[in-house]
């Protein structure tokens, strides 16, 4: 594999200041990013992207291509927490499967961002409607998620009352309501708004992007210590997960025709996993899964691998089959 | 000087509106809420949740008439038990103003 | 009424970020600006128009047309608590109607600012001074509640500690004080100070103002529920009486010769309502009146109203007059 | 171990600094000031506060010699009596170190 | 309900580490933080604590069982008689949930 | 001494809102910065003047100049404190005055932004590797400090554990540590990366930095009172020796042959005192001495002569010499 493609990946500002919260954490360095200011970041970096990709879309319009990747989109955020369950229940049980099969068929928007700055690096243009996709993929893998507890686990409780909690919790949680929203605004204020908006929501965009991704280096190397507690079989799952599903993904965009970039940023929600959204969603649907192992593995073992490694080696795959 | 018994509930910043329901069904109607503070425990899941600041917990404090306390530890064990947080319960006296608990 | 100016006002991403808000809020979604981030940008934006203010009177210099806007903005903020009182007293007591009125005599920063973006888009001048005028309003009616609160209510307690501490409250409450104090900054830097704070203060304005609004719809959405409380005549005199004002100030606006972008922003400011200063002042003052009576009708009805359907509605009455 | 009393105080942030100086005025000159808290209470116009971001309450603790109590009840009672805010006071027990409350 | 001790510690920011390794040598697993707390307290040089927005304290709480208390105190005193800060004990019940401090 | 100077370091925005900050304490205004947001402005400069400086050492490389004047900048870091120890043993004691001696050896990284800041504001370029002075100058007088207090102060404990805890604390605390991490990644992205974070470091730059120094202004009026308790001696050193190590650090820079730019930057680093990262240490190092007297004289009268009075000094005091 191409080693400048790594190279170019991590010579970024973005994912050297990923290195240097890890190191921080490793060297005991005091350096923090004190709370609400990550949330702050994580809020505007939402916004920049859906007001962004909102622009895009009216300016492209609705188009076959489009229609065929949310379906895309839904069909792996079903697909996959599926397929994760059956392999994950070999060693764990109901509880904790269903709730890491959940994890990994939902998607993390920083991974997301952050391969749309890889590309933007290159010069390798992508969609606006990808950013639907994104929104349309975080909520359905928490449902499915709710569909396996129920169909495999042994649960006392009435799941009705469970079962209406679960559905606000996955479709109006900040990030992805806060993620449509702007798509709207987007989608309504159009060119006008983009320009006022500009300096703001892009010019911004890469200097937050380093310091939310230094703010997480900082939290990923604090849970990498959990991992002791996990087990090699859900390690070697966070690191191989991700690589099946961002081949099924770019498989699938191969098949219905996108160009390189929506590749990449497919494959890439596909191999991403939540350790937001979701884990607040699983202390409600499992209150029996342990949150250490399907926060620590999403967030210490599968995020950075898709950071650092992930993003520049599909993309170098996806360079193969596109010649 | 009225005595009263103080509540205090830790828990994650995902119950709290849930908790804030449960205290007002049994009639506790102030409280006051800390954001955003760090805590390990003892469950296992919890030894480094200094790490996460985006599920950071929230500290509830309510001061209550003794009366209630037999049904609001009812209320919230049923929460805590189901979404994990823990609840202390100790003893106080109300400076008497204009407006007071009871 | 002209229904392209009342889009043309909604269709703006800071207006749309308050309904975006307010909708979190009516399907309770978990979508929140922490504290204190509401409070930086609120100081951003007060810093960011003194600064500007400040430069835009220095070059224009103090003329005529400063000094009687400036008395106009006097009279207003003197005048406007006066006839409200007597029109809240018909059903409250002498407490509630003095707050409320000083809450009506007093301005809302932030409907200034969505005022002014409302220009700016329609591509609209106005003038550096009206800053200055908003800054003088902020206060005289905080000390006319005062005044109204000696006059007609029984008070047991010596006055004289109260009137000390109600001047300060209203001459050094942060937000006038930061308002004067960017405006003389901005006076004493001129065009080279505003050099360099330009992409902070100006290119950041709009993106800032649009979070600023995300959040006031959210806050404004939770105190609708204290309407129910509030009654039919409080509701009604929120909606008309800054319509009132709004008459009463481009009348003048129209008599002392300003400008049609002067005249909507001296109308917004007469119609305008205070959510922050005077409240914060009241609770001294009159610790009788029951706040939720003064903070819901300011913010949960006059200022929505304003931002929505006020500042269109005022610019078209603006239009016929000039025409 | 020595014996003295915790005294909480929830307050609007506007009354902060006079409770600070009222608390001085009685001599209790430690105390730590926790910012940003939200509450809801049972007068009528709290019950909604948590929405109010501009303008949070604080929460005050201060420990002190259980002798300064009475004097104590009575300035912060005079201040929240005005401007609102509740009070509450406990025993607790102050571990010595080199600097103490007494 | 379970009697338990509540721990009370306010301390200098720098000093949180060390604070929380002894609690957790002393064999206390569980603890909240409250972080960006402000204070004033009768040592000389913390007069104007509210004015060091750079170096604030934190408020850090732990709930124990009664008997840890003693050695606890130990490990704390130390700490504390070093790098200053102060401390306060107090009794609490706890409220059994699915987890507890014992 | 030229007016004017001092006239055009005054009228400039950060200064100015340094002025405003102090006011609004004396006026009792209640203006403030919530935190913890100056902690993220102090990361935000932190990791602006970091960044850049690595980005331009890479284009200029690593002359002798760069290297004489690191080693100029350890020597003056570790000389300031050895002499400091001994005036102010004159009147205090071992432990104070180690204390003291340690926060003049070390520096002050706005006051060094100011000084930045007040040159660009003169059109005189300055060169990339003063930021790894900056770096550089911090830790050395921590560990001076330590040593001071262990010759000449009677300590019972056993001072192993103390060394190896203050080593830490000088060097991974975290502005050290940001610095450092900051400088390298403008080393390794370059030219390219800087493109990208351009908008956000360096036009975002002017108006963080006045927003901070506004908080500072806050902050050194509030330890004013302090000053009483610290007597006249104190006060005078506070004054006196910046302008000493101002003094020999400006004749050091002559000797090594900096350009005008740089040994104003030098001269800064000298003369300024800190009052972060050393009181921090010093509350390990020395637990005896009073905080009051090492934090005060540092924020509270060094830091507002060096900002007001001593950056323009000290440059009248370059052209003197470089005519
Ligand atoms: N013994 C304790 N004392 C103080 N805080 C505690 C204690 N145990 C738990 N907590 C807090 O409660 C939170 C939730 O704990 P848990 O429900 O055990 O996951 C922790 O993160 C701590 O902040
Ligand atoms: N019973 C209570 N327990 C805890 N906090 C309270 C209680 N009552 C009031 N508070 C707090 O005190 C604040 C002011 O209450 P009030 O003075 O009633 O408006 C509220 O916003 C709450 O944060
Ligand atoms: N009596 C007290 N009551 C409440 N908090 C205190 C008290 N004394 C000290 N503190 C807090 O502990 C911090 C450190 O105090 P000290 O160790 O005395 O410097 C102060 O800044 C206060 O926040
Ligand atoms: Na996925
Ligand atoms: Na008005
Ligand atoms: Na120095």
């Amino acid at each position: 594999m191409d080693v400048s493609l790594i190279l170019s990946n991590i010579l970024n500002p973005p994912v050297l200041a990923f290195f240097l919260g890890m190191l921080a954490v490793f060297l005991k360095s005091d350096l923090e990013i004190p709370p609400p200011l990550p949330k702050l970041f994580s809020l505007y970096l939402l916004f920049a992207i859906g007001f962004k990709g909102g622009v895009e879309l009216v300016k492209s319009g609705v188009s076959q291509d489009v229609v065929l990747t949310l379906l895309a989109a839904v069909f792996m955020s079903i697909i996959v927490p599926i397929y994760s369950f059956f392999i994950l229940r070999v060693k764990l049980d109901a509880y904790n499967a269903a709730a890491i099969a959940s994890t990994y068929g939902s998607i993390s928007a920083v991974t997301f961002i952050t391969a749309g700055s890889f590309l933007t690096q290159l010069g390798i243009s992508f969609d606006g409607f990808m950013v639907a996709a994104l929104a349309l993929m975080e909520s359905p893998a928490i449902i499915i998620g709710l569909i396996l507890v129920n169909l495999f686990a042994v649960k006392q409780e009435k799941s009705e009352f469970v079962w209406k909690e679960v559905l606000h919790e996955a479709t109006l949680n900040s990030s992805v309501y806060l993620l449509v929203g702007s798509l709207v605004m987007g989608l309504l204020t159009g060119e006008s708004g983009w320009e006022k908006l500009k300096p703001f929501t892009q010019d911004m965009f890469y200097g937050v992007l380093t310091f939310f991704l230094l703010d997480m280096g900082l939290v990923a190397a604090k849970r990498i210590k959990d991992l002791q507690k996990t087990g090699l079989f859900l390690i070697s799952f966070a690191i191989l997960i991700p690589i099946v599903n961002a081949v099924i993904g770019l498989s699938i965009a191969k098949f219905i025709g996108l160009q390189r970039g929506d590749t990449l940023l497919f494959s890439v929600l596909c191999a991403s996993a939540s350790y937001i959204a979701v884990p607040a969603a699983m202390r409600i649907t499992v209150p029996e899964a342990n949150p250490s192992l399907y926060v620590s593995t999403a967030l210490a073992v599968t995020f950075p691998f898709n950071i650092i490694i992930g993003i520049p080696l599909y993309f170098y795959v996806i360079n193969l089959f596109w010649v | 000087m009225l005595p009263v018994k103080r509540i205090e509930i830790i828990a994650n910043y995902v119950e709290l509106g849930k908790i804030l329901q449960g205290l007002e069904k049994t009639g506790i109607e102030g409280c006051t809420v800390i954001r955003d503070v760090a805590g390990t425990s003892t469950r296992d899941d919890g030894k480094h949740d200094l790490a996460m600041t985006m599920l950071d917990n929230v500290y509830i404090i309510a001061f209550c008439q003794p009366e209630k306390i037999a049904i609001a530890s009812e209320v919230i064990r049923n929460i805590l038990n189901k979404y994990g947080g823990s609840c202390f319960i100790s003893d106080a006296m109300e400076l008497r103003t204009t407006k007071c608990v009871s």
